[in-house]
C-alpha cells in the first residue's frame, strides 16, 4: 500500500503533465467510512487523494461514463488522457473497455494500486454503525487497521472484505502505465464454492430466493450506472420502442432487467462487484453475475478483462463447445 | 398443477434446416403434438437469448431454438454462435431457479423430419412434467 | 394516553376497516407494506430503506385500464382506508410537502383519495441516524407536522399524542387497550425526545440558499459536484418528497393500462425531447436541477423546502454525493 | 362528461393532411369531440395545447393550431418523432385519438385589443402562432396592424402554406415568407427568419411581437427585436418540454421554477430573461 | 410517412390440405377481428391466379398495405405471394406468411387443436406484417474483370475458361512463371501422360491469350472492394531484366559468376541454376529474372570488375536499376488458387529426411526421375565418383497425412496414386529394382486409380502394411524399421533409397492470403469454402472463389473441375453483369452504435466495418453495414448489446410482437 505522499507526489506530477486532461482517484468521503472517486484537476486537488481499504469505487466507471459535450465549432474536442488509479478489479475493466474499444489506450493513463482487498461497508456498520467522524484504514500486515472514533481496531482479512475479494485472482492491476507500491499475492481461486452451493438447491428453492431478491428490486437503475461495462448510449432496456422491459416495477419486469443485465455481462463482467455494493435493497447482483463468471470459465476457459488483444467471448466460438444440452 | 394443463411453446427456428426439417415433418404427415408455435429467422444466430425471456415474460412455458447442426449452418457459423448464447442464458436462467427443460436447443436438418417430431414431443412431455410457470408471466401477475 | 406494548397486537387488531401498512423486513430491505400481525412490524430500526411515499404514491400504479379499440376506460378502484403505522416524523413531514404538488392546480385523484383515506401513526424518532439532518429542514426527531398520532417509546410502552380527529378514531377504537399516562411517563418522554434532538449532529442553515442559487446557475460548483454522479435513480427514488413520475401505456393482449411509475430526474431520458433534443444534457444541469428545485423552485411555488433531512439520499448514494455538502458549497462559493 | 383529470375524451379525425413530408413530417388533424357535451363545453384561447394521444401507446402534448374563431373543432399539427406521434400519424379520418385538456396558459390576446401583432415563427413552431392569426383575422376590427414573418429550411417545409394567400387580401395585414437557401421560383425572402424580421423592421409601438420556432432561431429573434427596441413586456413567446401529465404533477417540464404545462407554454419575455433554463 | 397498416389475410384451404383439419371458416372470422385487419378471405387455392387475383384486386380496392397469407410453407409461395404485392403495386417484403399447412393442419388431427394452432400462428403473422417496413432490392455492377491469384494448373485453367467467355483476367502468380506444381511433374496418375507435354500449352495459351494479362514475378499487395467492385492492387517484382528485351536466349545464365551454384527452386534443391535464370526450360513467359537473393552485383554491389550477364546479354536487358512496380485494376470477381506445399519432411526426423541425402520426399523424387530434371532422368544418387543406381528401394505413404502428431489429420488424397506413379517409374527405368512401399491403407478411389494400382502391383511393386516407426544408417545401408501389421512380424529392410510420400499441407503463406481476403479456414487450414457440400467453390465472400488445393488436397482431374467449377461461377457474375443484392440484411442505427465492434468481429462475411464519424465535434467510432457483403443472418442483431444493429424484415420490434402474439394463450 503506497503512502499517501507517494501518491499525492506523482498525481501532482501527473495532472501537470501536457497530456493529461485530469485524473481520477480517491479521496476520504464526507463522514464516517465512506470514500468519493475525486477528479483531480489542477496540481491542489491532488492534496486529497488516498487510497486506502475503503476505496471501493471502480473508477473505471468513469472513463466510459464521460459525457461528451458538444465542441463548438471551430474547436478541437479535448484529447488528452484521463489518468486514473485502478485495483486490481478496475485494471481489468479497464482492459475489457479496450477490448470493446469503449476507450483508446492512447487515452488513458493508468496508475496501478495493487490492492489486498477493500472493506464490505455493510460489514463494517453492522459493527460499528452510526459512525459521523471520518474514519481511515489501512493495511497492516495483511490485516485492515481503521483508525475509529473509538480508538484503533484491526480486523483480519476475512473477516472485513467485501465478499469478492476473498475471490479475487487478480488483486494486481493487469494494465498499468505505473504501478504504485508492490504488487500483493494471489490467493483467489476459480473453485466457485458459493456457486455449487447454491446450483444444488431445487429449482424452487432458487427460485424462491431470488423471487424476493428480485421483488425488492426498485430499478433505481444503480447496478447499471455504475457497471463499467455498461456504457450504451440508450441502454436497451431503457428503450420503448421496442419495449424490451416495460417501465412497470414488478416481479416480471423486474427478473426480466435482472437477467438481460447479467446476460449483458456474460463473459465481460470483470468481478468489480460494484452493482451488489451500490444496490440500496441489498440484492446480491454479484452473485448472478459470479454464476456467469464460472460458466465462462469452466465451459470456455474465458476470463474477460485481462488480455487487451483477446477477442470477446460472444463474438465466437469454437466447434467443440459444449453441447450436450442439445436434443 | 391441474390435470389438463397444457403447455405453449414458442420455437425460434432456422430457415433454411430446422424450418425446413419441420416443414419436411407436414410433408411427411408426421403428427405431433400441437403446442407448439414457430417463429422463423433467417439463421440461429439471430435468437437473441433475451427473446426467451421476454417469451416466457409474455407467457409462453417453454422455448426452443434450434438451428442446423454444427457444420451445416447456411451462414457458417451461426449455429455455434447461437450455441454459446443460449448454453449460457440456459444455465442462468436455470440459476435463478427457472426450470431449465424451459429452454431448449436442438439441431435439426432439413431432412429430419421424424427427429422435429422427436424434440417436440420431448419439449412438450417435458413441460407437461414442469408445469405451468406462474410467478414470471406479465399477466399472471398483478397487473 | 398510553399503550403497553404486549397489548400492540390488540391495539392494530382493533383498527376497523383499515389495511395497516408498517415497517417490515422484506429480504434485507425495509420498507412499509401492508401487515397481517404485530410481529411483521419493524419499529426498532432506523429509516425505512425505501420512505413510505411507496404506500400513497406506490412506484407503480394503474391509473387507467381499457381494451384495445374499445371507448370505455375505466379508473383504478379507489384506495380503501389505510394506516401507516409507525412512520417517522420526517417522513410524515414529506407528505405534506408532497400535498402540495398533488394538489395544486388540477387534483390529483389517485393521490389525494390516498392521502384523504390514511391516518398516519408517528414513531418518535429517538435514535435518529447518522445522516439525520431533519432539524435542519424544519421538522425534528419528534415534529408532529402531518401525523394524526404520535407514538413515543418509552420502553415497555408507547406514550401516545392524539393529534388529529383521525387520530382520535384510532384511540377510540383500541378502547381499553389504552391506558392514562401519568406525568412520570410524559417527563420520560419528553426527556427522551429532548435526547434524540441532541443527537442529530449534521446540522446546516438553509436560510440563504435559495437566495443564493440563481447566482450559482454557471458556476463550476456542480461540474464538481456531478463529476463522480453515477446518473442513478437512488437519491430520488428513495427521497420521501421527490414525486417525479412517467406515465406509460401497458398492453397485454387486448387489455391495456395506463400507469405511473417513479421517475426520476437524474435520468437522462427524462427530459428528454422525442426530437432528440435534451435541455439537460448532462450529469452537470440535472444535479443543478435537483437541487435548485429542492431548495428553490419548490419553495418558490409552496413556500416550503422539499427536504426533510432524512438523510437516505447521503446513506445510500453509492459515490458519496452529500446533499449537504452541496448546500454548505452553494453557502461557501457565495461567500 | 368526465371531471377525472386523467381520463381523456374521444375525439374523431375528421380530417388530415401532410404539411410537410420526409422523415419526420408534418401532419394536420381536425378533430372532433364524441361526446357532444365536451363539445359544448371546450373553450380553448390562442397558445393552449392539448394532451393527445392513442390509447394503448400514449399521449403528447401538443398545441392547438386552431382558433376558437373557426368553429367547433380542433386541430393539431404534429411532427413524426416519437412513439406516440408515430402511432398518431397512423390515424385517418374516422380513427379516433383522445384528447384532454386544453392545458396551460394562452396568449393574453384579448388584452391586446387595439394593438399591432406581429408573429415570427419558424418551421413547426407556426403552429401555435396560427390560432393567434386566425383569432386576431376574425377580429381584425379590434386589431391594429398584423403582420406574419415565417419561414423554413426549405419551401416544401414550410407549414400552412395554403393559408397565407388569402391573409394578402384582408386590410392592414401581411406576411412575409423566407427560406433558408434559395430556391427555384421562390418569390419570397431568402435566408434566415432573425434576417427577415431586421428587413421587416416593425416598430415596437403599440406592437406585440410573438415568436415561435426553434430554439436557436428564437434566441435571434429576441436579440433582434431587442435591437428593434421592443421593450421585454412586448414580447411573448412559448416553451416546449418533455411532459407526461399536463397538469403540473409529473415534474419533468420545468424551466427554472415555472412549469411549463400549466405556468406556460406563454411566456412574456420580461418573465423568461430571468430563467436561465428557458432557452436551453 | 407512416401510413397506418391496412391488412388484408388470406386463408387457403389448399384443396383439403388445410381445410380437412383447420376450420377455416372460424380462421377467417377470427381474422377480421385482428388489430388493423381489413379483409380476411378463404380460397381453396390462394396460390392458382384467381386466389393472387383476389389479393391483388383487394390491394387495389381496399387500398390494403400489408397482406397476410395463411397457407403452406414460405419456402414453398413466398416468391410466388410476393410478385402478387408487386404486380398490385406493393412493395413485396409487405407480406407475411402463416404456415398453416406443413406446421399446421399437416401435422395435427383433431380439428379444435389444429383451428386453435392456426389461429396463434396468423396472429403471429398480422403481428408482425404491422411493422414491417418496405425494402427495395439493389443490384450492384459487376466489372467486366477476374483476378485470379496463383499459375497453377487451377488458376490457368480458370483464367482460360472465363478469357474465353470474353472476360478480361488478371492472373497473377508469385514466381517468375506459371505453371506451378504440375510443371514439376513427370508423369501424372494414373494415365502416364507427360505432365509438362498436356500442360505447357495451356501456359501458352494463357499467356497469349488476348484477354489474359499475365503479371508473373508479382504478389496481390491489397483487395478492397467487395463483390463487383474489387479494387486490386498488385506489386510486380523488380526482374532486373527488361521483360520486352528479353529474348530468352540464355545467354546471361551461362556467363553468370554463380552458373550452376544456386539450388534450384524448381528441382526442389536437387539441381542447380545461376543467379540469372529461367526456373525451367517450358517456363512461361520465357523471359530470365534475377534471383536477388543471390546475384552477386544485388547483394554485395559487386560481381567481379562488372557483371558478366550484362556483357552477355546481346539484347542489353539486363537491368540493375529496375524498381519494382505496383499495377493497379479493378475486378468484379476474384479466384484464389493459390495452391499447396509439400509437407516437410524434416518434421518427421525419425525418417532421417535431414540427415540422409538418400531419403527423399516425393517430389524430389518427381524431379530426380523426370526427363527434365537434374539428371536428365537417369535414376542416380550420389555425386561424382560417389554415384550409385539404388537397388533396394522403398516408399512410405501418409508421411505428414492422416496423423496427429502433425496437425494433419487429412488424407492427401494424392499420394497414394503419385507413390503408384513413382514405382512404376523406378521399375520402368530400373527393372532389376526391388520396389515396396509401405503403407497404411490405399486409397484408389479414383477413375482409372484401382486399375493403376492393380498394374503396378503387378509389376513387381511390393505392397507392406505397415507404418515405420524409424530409419537410421548401418553399413552404408538405411534400415527401416518397421512391423508388418498384416504379419505382426517386426522388420528391418535394408534399403539404398526411400521415397517419403509427403503429403499436402496448406501453403505457409497462406496467411498473407486470408488477409488479403478475410477468408475463413477451415480445422485443417485449408482455406475455407462456403459449404462444403452445396457451395464447396464458394467462399464467405461473395464473389471469391476459390479453386485447386488452397482449398483442400486434390489430384489434377479434380483441381481442373474446381477450377471450371470456380471459372463458371465467377462467370455467372461477370456475364450478368449485375448481383442482386440481399434485401433484408442489417443496418446499424448509428446514433445509439457503441462502436465496441462485436457485430465486426461476429459477421461471418465481413460485412461490417467501423468507421470514425462525428458526433458533435467528437470522433467516435460506429459500425456500418455494407449491403453488398451482408447476406442477412442476423447473427450481429443477436450479438448487439445495445440492440444498435437490427436486420430488415426481422427486427427486434417485428419478432416481439410475433412473440406476444405466441406467449400469450387465447
Amino acid at each position: 500500500m503506497p503512502d499517501f505522499d507517494k501518491l499525492r507526489a506523482l498525481a501532482k506530477e501527473t495532472i501537470s503533465r501536457d497530456d493529461i486532461k485530469y485524473l481520477i482517484g480517491w479521496r476520504q468521503g464526507t463522514y464516517g467510512y465512506r470514500t468519493s472517486p475525486h477528479f483531480v484537476r489542477i496540481p491542489e486537488d491532488a492534496d486529497q487523494l488516498i487510497f486506502s481499504p475503503l476505496c471501493s469505487s471502480n473508477l473505471a466507471t468513469y472513463l466510459a461514463l464521460a459525457e461528451k459535450r458538444p465542441v463548438p465549432r471551430g474547436s478541437q474536442p479535448d484529447t488528452r488522457k484521463v489518468a486514473i488509479l485502478v485495483k486490481g478489479c478496475d485494471s481489468r475493466a479497464v482492459v475489457q473497455q479496450l477490448v470493446e474499444q469503449g476507450i483508446k489506450r492512447e487515452a488513458v493513463y493508468v496508475i496501478g494500486c495493487p490492492c489486498e482487498g477493500v472493506v464490505d461497508l455493510r460489514k463494517l456498520e453492522e459493527k460499528y454503525p452510526h459512525t459521523l467522524d471520518r474514519v481511515g484504514a489501512r493495511w497492516e500486515n495483511g490485516n485492515v487497521s481503521l483508525d475509529l472514533p473509538s480508538g484503533n481496531a484491526v480486523f483480519p482479512r476475512e473477516e472485513i472484505v467485501a465478499g469478492k475479494c476473498l475471490t479475487c485472482r487478480y488483486p494486481n492491476p493487469v494494465i498499468a502505465d505505473v504501478t504504485l507500491g508492490e504488487n500483493v499475492e494471489v490467493s483467489g481461486s476459480t473453485a466457485f464454492e458459493d456457486i455449487n452451493r447454491f446450483e444444488v438447491k431445487s429449482a424452487q428453492e432458487r427460485w424462491t430466493f431470488w423471487r424476493d431478491k428480485f421483488n425488492s428490486c426498485i430499478r433505481c437503475y444503480a447496478c447499471r450506472n455504475v457497471c463499467p461495462m455498461c456504457y450504451c448510449a440508450e441502454c436497451i432496456l431503457d428503450k420503448q420502442n421496442p419495449a424490451w422491459i416495460q417501465r412497470s416495477v414488478n416481479i416480471s419486469e423486474n427478473t426480466a432487467f435482472q437477467l438481460a443485465r447479467a446476460f449483458h455481462l456474460a463473459g465481460r463482467c470483470i468481478e468489480c462487484g460494484e452493482c451488489e455494493r451500490v444496490c440500496p435493497v441489498e440484492i446480491p447482483l454479484s452473485y448472478l453475475n459470479r454464476k456467469l463468471v464460472k460458466e465462462v470459465t469452466e465451459q470456455f476457459a474465458f476470463t474477460p478483462g485481462v488480455d487487451p488483444e483477446a477477442k470477446p467471448l460472444l463474438v465466437g466460438y469454437r466447434p467443440n463447445d459444449k453441447g450436450d444440452f442439445i436434443l | 398443477m391441474s390435470e389438463n394443463f397444457e403447455p405453449n411453446v414458442v420455437a425460434f427456428l432456422c430457415n433454411w434446416c430446422s424450418y425446413a426439417g419441420a416443414d419436411l415433418a407436414g410433408t411427411s404427415r408426421i403428427e405431433y403434438p400441437s403446442n407448439l408455435n414457430v417463429i422463423r429467422v433467417m439463421c440461429s444466430g439471430r435468437v437473441n437469448p433475451m427473446f426467451v425471456v421476454n417469451a416466457l415474460q409474455q407467457g409462453a412455458d417453454g422455448v426452443l431454438v434450434s438451428g442446423c447442426h454444427p457444420g451445416d449452418c447456411h451462414y457458417m457459423e451461426g449455429n455455434f454462435l447461437a450455441r454459446r448464447r443460449v448454453a449460457l442464458m440456459r444455465e442462468l436462467l436455470n440459476f435463478v431457479g427457472v426450470d431449465e427443460r424451459r429452454f431448449n436447443m436442438s439441431w435439426v436438418s432439413a431432412s429430419e423430419g421424424a427427429k422435429w417430431r422427436d424434440v417436440v414431443k420431448g419439449v412438450v412431455d417435458n413441460l407437461h412434467e414442469v408445469g405451468a410457470f406462474t410467478e414470471f408471466p406479465r399477466k399472471k401477475i398483478d397487473w | 394516553m398510553k399503550l403497553n406494548k404486549d397489548k400492540l397486537a390488540d391495539f392494530l387488531a382493533a383498527i376497523p376497516g383499515k389495511t395497516i401498512f408498517g415497517p417490515q423486513l422484506c429480504g434485507e430491505t425495509l420498507k412499509f407494506t401492508a401487515i397481517t400481525k404485530a410481529g411483521d412490524l419493524c419499529l426498532t430500526a432506523n429509516n425505512t430503506n425505501v420512505p413510505p411515499k411507496s404506500v400513497v404514491f406506490p412506484q407503480t400504479e394503474t391509473m387507467l385500464r381499457f381494451e384495445q379499440w374499445a371507448t370505455d376506460i375505466k379508473t383504478a378502484e379507489p384506495a380503501g382506508e389505510i394506516v401507516l403505522f409507525g412512520i417517522k416524523p420526517c417522513d410524515a413531514r414529506a407528505m405534506l410537502i408532497v400535498d402540495n404538488v398533488f394538489s395544486w392546480g388540477v387534483e390529483d385523484p389517485y393521490y389525494l383519495t390516498r392521502r384523504t383515506n390514511s391516518t398516519l401513526v408517528g414513531l418518535a424518532c429517538l435514535d435518529p441516524c447518522v445522516n439525520c439532518f431533519c432539524t435542519s429542514m424544519g421538522g425534528g426527531p419528534t415534529s408532529t407536522d402531518g401525523l394524526d398520532l404520535l407514538l413515543t417509546d418509552l420502553g415497555n410502552s408507547y406514550l401516545l399524542e392524539v393529534l388529529t380527529g383521525k387520530g382520535e378514531v384510532l384511540c377510540q377504537a383500541a378502547g381499553k387497550l389504552l391506558c392514562e399516562a401519568s406525568g412520570a411517563d410524559k417527563d420520560a418522554a419528553k426527556l427522551l425526545q429532548e435526547k434524540a434532538a441532541v443527537q442529530i449532529r449534521r446540522q446546516i442553515d438553509p436560510s440563504g440558499v435559495q437566495a443564493r442559487l440563481p447566482a450559482l446557475w454557471e458556476s463550476p460548483v456542480w461540474e464538481k459536484i456531478s463529476a463522480s454522479c453515477l446518473g442513478c435513480g437512488i437519491c430520488t427514488y428513495l427521497c420521501p418528497t421527490c414525486h417525479c413520475f412517467d406515465m406509460q401505456d401497458e398492453t397485454e393482449g387486448v387489455e391495456s393500462r395506463r400507469c405511473r411509475t417513479w421517475d426520476s430526474c437524474m435520468f437522462s431520458e427524462y427530459t428528454l425531447h422525442a426530437s432528440g433534443h435534451n435541455p439537460r444534457p448532462t450529469r452537470r444541469e440535472r444535479t443543478r436541477n435537483r437541487i435548485n428545485h429542492k431548495f428553490s423552485y419548490f419553495v418558490d411555488k409552496f413556500k416550503v423546502i422539499a427536504c426533510v433531512g432524512c438523510g437516505r439520499c447521503i446513506n445510500h448514494c453509492p459515490v458519496n454525493i452529500d446533499i449537504l455538502d452541496i448546500l454548505s458549497k452553494v453557502g461557501e462559493d457565495v461567500l | 362528461m368526465n371531471t377525472h383529470p386523467y381520463i381523456p375524451n374521444f375525439a374523431t379525425v375528421q380530417d388530415t393532411w401532410y404539411e410537410t413530408y420526409g422523415d419526420r413530417c408534418i401532419k394536420t388533424f381536425k378533430v372532433g369531440f364524441d361526446d357532444e357535451e365536451v363539445r359544448d363545453s371546450w373553450t380553448h384561447l390562442p397558445g393552449q395545447c392539448a394532451m393527445i394521444g392513442v390509447l394503448g401507446t400514449g399521449e403528447s402534448m401538443i398545441s392547438i393550431s386552431c382558433s376558437p374563431t373557426e368553429g367547433k373543432f380542433l386541430r393539431f399539427s404534429v411532427m413524426r418523432a416519437g412513439k406516440v406521434t408515430k402511432a398518431l400519424h397512423e390515424l385517418e379520418a374516422g380513427d379516433k385519438m383522445t384528447v384532454r385538456g386544453p392545458y396551460g396558459n394562452n396568449f393574453p390576446i384579448d388584452e391586446w385589443k387595439g394593438k399591432n401583432i406581429i408573429t415570427i415563427g419558424g418551421g413547426i413552431g407556426q403552429a401555435p402562432l396560427r390560432p393567434v392569426i386566425e383569432y386576431v383575422r376574425a377580429k381584425k376590427s379590434e386589431y391594429g396592424e398584423l403582420t406574419v414573418v415565417y419561414g423554413a429550411r426549405t419551401s416544401a417545409d414550410l407549414c400552412f402554406k395554403g393559408e397565407f394567400g388569402e391573409l394578402a387580401r384582408i386590410e392592414n395585414t401581411c406576411y412575409h415568407l423566407s427560406v433558408d437557401v434559395k430556391e427555384e421560383g421562390w418569390p419570397h425572402y431568402v435566408g434566415f427568419v432573425p434576417a427577415l424580421l431586421m428587413e421587416v423592421n416593425p416598430s415596437p409601438e403599440n406592437t406585440i411581437a410573438i415568436t415561435c420556432g426553434p430554439p436557436i432561431m428564437i434566441n435571434f429573434v429576441l436579440q433582434n427585436l431587442k435591437k428593434l427596441n421592443f421593450p421585454d413586456d412586448q414580447i411573448y413567446t412559448t416553451l416546449e418540454n418533455r411532459m407526461k401529465c399536463g397538469i403540473g404533477k409529473c415534474g419533468r417540464c420545468n424551466a427554472g421554477n415555472l412549469y411549463v404545462c400549466k405556468d406556460g407554454p406563454v411566456f412574456s419575455y420580461a418573465t423568461l430573461k430571468n430563467v436561465p433554463e428557458a432557452f436551453a | 410517412m407512416s401510413s397506418k397498416p391496412k391488412i388484408g389475410v388470406y386463408i387457403c384451404h389448399c384443396g383439403i390440405n388445410i381445410a380437412k383439419t383447420v376450420d377455416v371458416e372460424e380462421l377467417t372470422k377470427y381474422a377480421v377481428k385482428l388489430p388493423n385487419v381489413r379483409v380476411a378471405s378463404d380460397y381453396s387455392y390462394m396460390c392458382s391466379e384467381p386466389g393472387q387475383l383476389m389479393i391483388r384486386e383487394d390491394i387495389r380496392k381496399n387500398g390494403l398495405n400489408r397482406v397476410v397469407v395463411a397457407s403452406c410453407s414460405p419456402r414453398m409461395h413466398e416468391l410466388t405471394f410476393r410478385k402478387a404485392l408487386v404486380e398490385a403495386g406493393l412493395n413485396p417484403y409487405y407480406l407475411e406468411i402463416a404456415n398453416i399447412r406443413e406446421h399446421c393442419s399437416w401435422v395435427h388431427k383433431d380439428k379444435q387443436e389444429a383451428t386453435a394452432k392456426a389461429k396463434k400462428l396468423l396472429q403471429a403473422a398480422v403481428a408482425k406484417v404491422r411493422f414491417l417496413e418496405p425494402l427495395q432490392e439493389k443490384e450492384v455492377d459487376v466489372g467486366a474483370a477476374a483476378l485470379v491469384i496463383g499459375g497453377g494448373i487451377a488458376g490457368i485453367q480458370a483464367s482460360l475458361d472465363i478469357a474465353n467467355a470474353g472476360f478480361k483476367i488478371y492472373l497473377v502468380e508469385k514466381t517468375p512463371s506459371i505453371g506451378g506444381r504440375m510443371s514439376q511433374l513427370d508423369k501424372t496418375f494414373p494415365t502416364l501422360d507427360c505432365s509438362a507435354c498436356i500442360l505447357t500449352p495451356k501456359m501458352v495459351d494463357a499467356a497469349s491469350h488476348p484477354n489474359i494479362t499475365l503479371l508473373t514475378y508479382s504478389q496481390v499487395e491489397s483487395i478492397t472492394g467487395y463483390v463487383g467492385n474489387f479494387q486490386v492492387k498488385v506489386r510486380k517484382k523488380a526482374r532486373y531484366v527488361d521483360f520486352n528485351k528479353c529474348t530468352g536466349c540464355g545467354l546471361c545464365a551461362e556467363e553468370c559468376l554463380l552458373a550452376d551454384r544456386v539450388k534450384s527452386e524448381f528441382n526442389m534443391g536437387i539441381g542447380n541454376r545461376s543467379a540469372i535464370y529461367l526456373p525451367f526450360p517450358q517456363a512461361v513467359p520465357a523471359k530470365y529474372s534475377i534471383d536477388p537473393h543471390s546475384c552477386l552485383f544485388l547483394t554485395r554491389g559487386k560481381c567481379g570488375k562488372a557483371p558478366k550477364c550484362v556483357e552477355a546479354c546481346p539484347a542489353g536487358a539486363v537491368d540493375f536499376e529496375q524498381k519494382d512496380e505496383i499495377v493497379e485494376f479493378k475486378t468484379g470477381t476474384v479466384i484464389v488458387a493459390t495452391g499447396f506445399d509439400v509437407f516437410d519432411a524434416a518434421r518427421k526426423p525419425e525418417y532421417g529426411y535431414s540427415d540422409y541425402d538418400n531419403v527423399l520426399t516425393g517430389l524430389e523424387m518427381e524431379r530426380l526421375i523426370s526427363s527434365s530434371g537434374p539428371t536428365g532422368g537417369k535414376l542416380v544418387l550420389g555425386k561424382g565418383d560417389g554415384e550409385y543406381v539404388p537397388k533396394e528401394i522403398a516408399f512410405i505413404k501418409c508421411v505428414g497425412s492422416r496423423d496427429k502428431s502433425t496437425g494433419n489429420e487429412y488424407c492427401s488424397r494424392v499420394c497414394c496414386m503419385y507413390t503408384a506413379k513413382l514405382a512404376h517409374l523406378v521399375k520402368d527405368k530400373l527393372p532389376e529394382a526391388n520396389v515396396r512401399i509401405y503403407y497404411m491403407d490405399v486409397r484408389a478411389f479414383g477413375k482409372g486409380f484401382e486399375e493403376f494400382y492393380d498394374r503396378v502391383r503387378r509389376e513387381g511393386v511390393r505392397y507392406i502394411r505397415g507404418n515405420p516407426s524409424e530409419i537410421f544408417k548401418r553399413n552404408g545401408k538405411l534400415v527401416i524399421m518397421v512391423e508388418d501389421t498384416l504379419t505382426g512380424k517386426p522388420l528391418e529392410d535394408e534399403v539404398d533409397m526411400v521415397v517419403l510420400g509427403v503429403g499436402l499441407e496448406p501453403r505457409r503463406d497462406a496467411r498473407e492470403v486470408i488477409d488479403l481476403l478475410r477468408l475463413s479456414q477451415s480445422s485443417d487450414r485449408f482455406f475455407l469454402e462456403a459449404h462444403p457440400k452445396l457451395a464447396p467453390v464458394d467462399t464467405a465472400i461473395e464473389g471469391v472463389y476459390l479453386a485447386g488445393c488452397a482449398q483442400g488436397p486434390k489430384d489434377i482431374p479434380d483441381t481442373v473441375a474446381q477450377a471450371k467449377g470456380a471459372a463458371s461461377s465467377a462467370l455467372v457474375l461477370l456475364s450478368s453483369g449485375k448481383v442482386k443484392v440481399q434485401a433484408q440484411i442489417s443496418w446499424v442505427n448509428e446514433p445509439n452504435c457503441r462502436g465496441c465492434g462485436y457485430c465486426v468481429e461476429i459477421c461471418p462475411y465481413t460485412a461490417i466495418e467501423l468507421v470514425l464519424v462525428n458526433l458533435m465535434g467528437h470522433q467516435v467510432n460506429v459500425a456500418r453495414v455494407n449491403g453488398v457483403l451482408c447476406k442477412g443472418c442476423g447473427a450481429c442483431v443477436a450479438g448487439c448489446l445495445s440492440g444498435s444493429v437490427q436486420q430488415k424484415s426481422f427486427m427486434d420490434s417485428q419478432i416481439l410482437p410475433q412473440i406476444a402474439a405466441l406467449g400469450g394463450k387465447l
